[in-house]
């Protein structure tokens, strides 16, 4: 079958390092052939909307003409920020002649059709459809030990440009993990916010979008967050230190990637699902991962 | 051409769904290119080949018929009728090597007032990409 | 106390009409004002008027108000709005939209850090094709508030000696061909 | 056959309709040209042609200028074709010498520019004066009328179309596709804004229809086939079977009671399953008629076979219960038909961010009005799923209307029904009510004031359109309840009011089946999907298929009071076309030239009406004008062009085409 075009995206390659490692480990698993896109630049996220659309869809189309040049089909974006902006890009280049115009002059004549060839696939959606809930069942070999956990789904990756799955409730993941035989609970927060960047623009706000997702999660029974998005990941795990010092109820949980669990159940060697590189809920990742100890407690 | 051409479109439109569908632009006070002229006929199953042949002999850029969607016809199948004689017509029509656009059938249903707007619109726009037709061809009919 | 009042001829109709036509503003006149965008907006609550306020001023042609607002730059596009939206507006692209000619026209809120962050990061992609998390994030703490940085301190130790903060920061091979596409906005 | 008989005198009318078409068209320059044009004797505009002194020109000049043709153009002949016919008639001429030309709906209405709508003008102008020369006199025919109705649905709608026509002496046959009649109206518990019991006043008409000698009612009946035309309708009913007979059944219920299931347990359908019923029931107390039916989905005996049929046993002697019943098919002639099928409320799992199906106690308006009504699931107690009785409650409107995403209209009611639900629900249980509203639509008899009454009763009005109702709290006030999240855009921040119950306003729909329908009655829908009228205002229970009208919501949203008057209108119309007993019709038959004709019998395959029959001996066909229809399908495929069709004839038709391609 034809390899699968993996577009990292800045995030992977640092705060969300960990997403990559368990995203190669688990395509790895499952056998679907997975090649980067060479010499990818990045997508623009939110900032390049706000400062110049033109630009900001120049670059994402960039990055779809060197997949279809590869001959890629399906490119996959791990990162919801970028997932977007390649889906965005696509719609307006179509729906908006000056768009096409400006991304046209760009990539010179002729170019543009191109585009759309290329088919922007995220990777809940590609384990969903392409390799299917049984398969997964099939392949999960491993017991999770790591009690209940909540599905965060986030925003971009839903809204507005859902693939399937509903989005005012999204359900994919849920049912990924239940093939993975990992239980999980009611979180009516699926989909809020987490906030984004505000994280680090406007502390107290973002801290807050934050604090109201791990506490819902905690009081609806969660031991741990699952996510799809390296920023979602990087905001709930980062600041639960700044958590506790604000209020003394809250308590501490791991938020790991949906890949990370995946591969567990896939029976990878929790070596290569980066769950090392977790900043909170280090305890909890310590005892359910025993083979991890050592590891930890070297980065302690 | 100094100013614009503006080419021009002979329209039959069934008395029950495609005409109303006019009426109801009108009433909605929806605006589209004013290149059409409308023959209203009780049922596009009334349109004789000849009626099409003629218009393009006399002149018609552009021949459109409306009828009412399939299963809707005020006379349960008129349209059926109309569009096998519009297949034929198509052909006969290419052979007198007019252009395929030129010459149309859409299902509009009286509710779909806006439908007329973006019919008459495209065509329109169709036809002045063309430019006016080789009537000589047509007289050949 | 503040004197609230708005003159007719503060109003700026032609703005309001030119908004109108960017990609995605394309329903700013059908609003209903029925604040599904405020409600449903996880940031509303911190907005000095929330999405719906800024249609209200958007389609009234207050031009100034509306661009000097916080809300639009609070917005985190979760396109939470645009999904209730009962008249289908796309709200976060009007908010984008918003923002740029906000830029331009220099009136965004100049203590605000997310101005400044959004355009640090344009610099940085438009210099490496790549975005270097921890450069754009320092130069945006320095450019506004550098007190930031002081509660940043213990997050960037956590992800140093996680692994998850790449001090080197990579470019794409392609740079040149990438400036040459941004560019082309400035010549065109 | 036509031909240009004598000399041709034409008059050509040109309408301003005020500005409506002068403030496009340049009147004066197409009145002007148009009287430059051959044969055409007089050519005037006028403001208003359909006003009587416009009219009166048309008369006028018939006599003195010896006009044989006229020409008006103004609005769509559907509008006022029959003004013009007749005013032409009253001037002594043949009504069939009339052309319109639609240069207001197909011309002014349409376009801006006024040098292009005008020459579009003349070219339709032009047309209609090369073709009318060509008309010829020609004499309506008739078609009888029967005397018998047919009504579909047996609502409030149905329920007073079918007493009207019925008092008035004909013969009504009333088709429900549910047990019994009453339709939504039964559920209601009060109406707004009297809040006058709904069913006390519904019930005495329902009876009144069980007891009426001109109306047969079939309930648990649907109307499968109809064929034929105005006045001569040939209906197929098929009744499906209750397995309890009504000629025999007296009604006694105890046949309920002996069921072996001691306690209910099927989801009861008319209260909106707030509560069970058993395999054999009958839908309400009131029901009309009081015969129970049998559900073969969950009777054991229809299951397994094996059921002691305890309800045989009590039934006795009267025999009433028959289970093997069958289907039976009625033929009904009628000579016309009034449609009123009613709506259905939108499905709230469409919108889940209400939480409709997912939290217990969000409810819709309908089980609301079962849950309060005394003779509803708990008795008229406003009893909460989870239990307790609820201390705030809010009413969130418009759910499922005004939304670009669901349904885009106003379903018009919502606003009153909330107001009159939050009354309700403030009387039983004395809670705190919030309603939430987009925009508050009162404009009724007395609905304003009823909005006033509420307001003075202390309930809460939020203008916000609601974006979630969750469990999820983000303070310890909030725990264990409902939490409405919301901006309120007159105090412009946002809300989160914690309630114990939701009631969603769920808007109005067409039924899932209006499109099967649409298609048995010939007639058409609106975008939406509702039944479409001839006329928004001067025709709004006629349909375009003669002889077929509309009543009640299947035509559009429609409260009570309304929804009666529009019924009552349509029995009207109805009534004065059986009372006429006849009606003219257009004299646009096909007919056969039979010099001509091959006898290729082409024509008899394509008429959909078996109009067209062979005379053998003479070996051609032969057109029965009471059959023909007019739709001109054969005149187009015959190959001899031997049959020809009035107001359609070919020559008129090759006039228009090249009067309007004839460049002047």
């Amino acid at each position: 079958m034809a390899p699968y075009c993996y577009f990292p995206g800045c995030s992977l390659r640092g705060t969300g390092i960990a997403y990559e490692e368990s995203l190669l480990e688990v395509f790895r698993l499952l056998h679907l052939p997975i090649e980067e896109l060479r010499d990818w630049n990045c997508c623009g996220a939110t900032s390049y909307m706000s400062i110049d659309e033109g630009s900001a869809c120049v670059l994402s189309a960039r990055n779809l003409a060197l997949a279809h040049k590869g001959h890629y089909r399906d490119i996959v974006a791990p990162c919801s920020a970028c997932y977007l902006v390649l889906r965005k890009t696509q719609d307006y280049v179509e729906r908006y002649p000056r768009i096409g115009r400006r991304v046209e002059e760009s990539l010179g004549p002729g170019r543009l059709r191109v585009l759309n060839e290329v088919r922007v696939r995220h990777p809940l959606e590609v384990l969903y459809t392409d390799v299917g809930l049984a398969k997964i069942k099939a392949h999960a070999v491993r017991q999770w030990p790591g009690g209940k956990v909540a599905c965060y789904y986030g925003c971009q990756m839903v809204r507005p440009y859902a693939d399937g799955d509903p989005d005012h409730n999204p359900v994919r993941m849920d049912e990924l993990m239940h093939a993975a035989g990992v239980p999980t609970v009611d979180f009516p927060l699926k989909t809020r916010c987490c906030g984004g960047t505000l994280t680090g623009t406007m502390p107290p706000v973002g801290l807050r979008l934050n604090e109201i997702l791990l506490a819902e999660a905690h009081h609806r029974g969660a031991d741990a967050m699952v996510t799809v998005c390296p920023l979602c990941q990087y905001n709930l795990d980062a600041y639960q230190a700044d958590l506790r010092r604000r209020s003394k109820t809250f308590s501490e949980m791991p938020v790991f990637f949906f890949t990370q669990i995946l591969g567990w159940a896939l029976g990878s060697d929790p070596a290569r699902l980066g769950l090392k590189r977790a900043i909170s809920g280090r305890k909890q990742i310590a005892q359910w991962f025993p083979k991890q100890r050592a590891e930890v407690a070297a980065h302690v | 051409m100094p100013e614009e051409y503006e080419p021009k479109i002979v329209a039959f439109f069934c008395n029950w769904c495609t005409y109303l569908a006019a009426d109801l632009a009108g009433t909605s006070r929806i605006k589209y290119a004013p290149n059409t002229r409308v023959i209203r006929v009780m049922c596009s199953g009334r349109v004789d080949p000849q009626f099409v042949l003629d218009a393009f002999a006399k002149g018609a850029d552009g021949v459109l018929i409306g009828g009412c969607h399939p299963g809707d016809c005020h006379y349960q199948e008129g349209n059926y009728k109309a569009l096998r004689r519009f297949r034929l017509l198509q052909r006969l029509v290419s052979q007198m090597g007019i252009e395929p656009e030129r010459l149309r059938l859409e299902w509009i249903s009286a509710a779909e007032g806006d439908r007329v707007r973006a019919v008459i619109d495209e065509m329109t726009a169709q036809l002045k990409a063309l430019g006016p037709a080789r009537r000589s061809h047509a007289e050949a009919a | 106390m503040e004197r609230r009042l708005k003159l007719q001829k503060e109003a700026e109709p032609e703005w309001a009409r030119r908004i109108s036509e960017h990609p995605g503003c394309e329903g700013v006149f059908s609003c209903l004002q029925c604040g599904a965008c405020s409600g449903t907006c996880p940031l509303s609550i911190y907005m000095d008027f929330g999405p719906r306020r800024i249609i209200g001023l958007v389609r009234e042609g207050f031009r100034t108000t509306a661009l000097s607002s916080e809300t639009i730059w609070l917005c985190a596009s979760c396109y939470s709005c645009a999904v209730h939206c009962p008249r289908k507006i796309h709200v976060t692209d009007i908010m984008y939209t918003l923002k740029r000619e906000a830029i331009e026209a220099k009136l965004y809120p100049r203590r605000l850090p997310i101005p400044v962050l959004a355009q640090e990061f344009y610099r940085a992609v438009r210099s490496r094709g790549k975005n270097p998390e921890l450069w754009v994030v320092l130069r945006m703490a320095l450019k506004s508030h550098p007190l930031i940085l002081l509660s940043m301190i213990h997050t960037g130790w956590a992800l140093l000696r996680t692994g998850r903060l790449s001090l080197h920061s990579e470019h794409s091979d392609g740079i040149a061909e990438i400036k040459r596409y941004l560019d082309l906005r400035e010549v065109a | 056959m036509s031909e240009m008989n004598g000399t041709v005198r034409i008059g050509v009318y040109v309408c301003h309709c005020g500005t409506n078409i002068a403030g496009i068209v340049d009147v004066k320059a197409l009145t002007h040209y148009a009287a430059g044009l051959p044969n055409v004797a007089v050519a005037r505009d006028y403001k208003y042609m359909c006003s009587d002194p416009g009219q009166d020109l048309i008369r006028q000049d018939i006599r003195d200028q010896h006009l044989n043709r006229i020409v008006v153009a103004s609005c769509s002949p559907h509008l006022h074709e029959a003004t013009f016919r007749n005013a032409t008639r009253a001037g002594g001429l043949n009504p069939f010498f009339v052309q319109m030309v639609n240069i207001r709906e197909h011309d002014s209405w349409v376009h801006t520019n006024h040098a292009e709508a005008t020459l579009k003008a003349i070219d339709m102008v032009r047309a209609a004066v090369r073709r009318v020369a060509y008309h010829e006199a020609l004499e309506k025919g008739r078609v009888s009328i029967r005397p018998e109705a047919l009504v579909v649905g047996g609502g409030i709608a149905g329920i007073h179309a079918a007493l009207t026509m019925a008092n008035a002496g004909k013969h009504v046959y009333l088709v429900e596709r549910e047990p019994t009649i009453g339709g939504h109206m039964a559920q209601f518990d009060k109406t707004f804004p009297t809040l006058d019991c709904s069913a006390c006043i519904l019930t005495p008409k329902m009876s009144a229809v069980k007891n009426h000698p001109n109306i047969t009612l079939w309930t648990y009946s649907d109307v499968t086939a109809i064929e034929g035309y105005v006045g001569n309708y040939n209906v197929t009913v098929t009744r499906r079977p209750r397995y309890v007979r009504e000629d025999l059944c007296v009604g006694c219920l105890e046949c309920l009671e002996a069921c072996v299931y001691k306690q209910a347990k099927v989801p009861d359908e008319f209260n909106m399953g707030l509560s069970k019923r058993r395999p054999i029931y009958i839908p309400f107390p009131q029901a009309v008629p009081q015969t129970p039916v049998i559900d073969p989905e969950t009777c054991i005996q229809f299951k397994s076979g094996k059921c002691k049929k305890t309800c045989i046993e009590v039934c006795g002697d009267r025999h009433a219960i028959d289970l093997y019943m069958q289907p039976r098919t009625e033929h009904i002639e009628v000579g016309t038909v009034v449609l009123a099928t009613g709506f259905q409320t939108y499905d709230a799992r469409r919108s889940p961010y209400y939480g409709y199906g997912h939290y217990p106690n969000v409810y819709t308006a309908l089980e609301i009005e079962r849950l309060v009504n005394a003779s509803g699931p708990t008795g008229g107690e406003v009893v909460l799923r989870t239990g307790g009785h609820p201390k705030s409650v809010g009413i969130i409107h418009c759910v499922g209307s005004r939304d670009e995403n669901t349904n885009r209209w106003c379903s018009r009611v919502c606003c009153m029904y909330s107001l009159k639900l939050a009354h309700l629900l403030k009387e039983h249980t004395g809670a705190e009510i919030f309603n939430f509203y987009i925009d508050m639509r009162t404009p009724g008899k007395g609905f304003e004031e009823f909005y006033q009454k509420l307001l003075s009763e202390h309930v809460h009005f939020i203008r916000g359109r609601v974006a979630e109702v969750t469990d999820a709290s983000l303070h310890s006030s909030e725990e264990g309840q409902l939490v409405i999240r919301v901006e309120d855009t007159l105090a412009g921040f946002v809300r989160r009011i914690p309630v114990d119950m939701v009631v969603l306003a769920t808007g109005l729909e067409p039924r899932a089946d209006a499109q099967e329908v649409r298609r048995l009655f010939n007639i058409t829908c609106s975008n939406e999907g509702f039944f479409l009228e001839r006329h928004p205002k001067l025709a709004p229970v006629q349909t375009f298929t003669e002889g077929i009208f509309l009543a009640g919501c299947c035509q559009g949203p429609k409260d009570i009071p309304d929804t009666v008057a529009q019924a009552g209108a349509a029995a009207a119309e109805a009534l004065a076309l059986m009372d006429a007993g006849y009606m003219e019709t257009e004299p646009n038959t096909a007919y056969v030239v039979e010099e001509s004709c091959s006898g290729c019998k082409t024509c008899i395959s394509v008429c959909p009406y078996h109009a067209i029959s062979f005379l053998d001996e003479r070996q051609v066909s032969a057109i029965n004008p009471v059959l023909c229809k007019g739709c001109g399908t054969c005149v187009a495929a015959c190959p001899s062009a031997t049959i020809r069709q009035h107001l359609f004839e070919d020559e008129q038709i090759f006039e228009e085409i090249e009067g309007i391609l004839e460049y002047a």
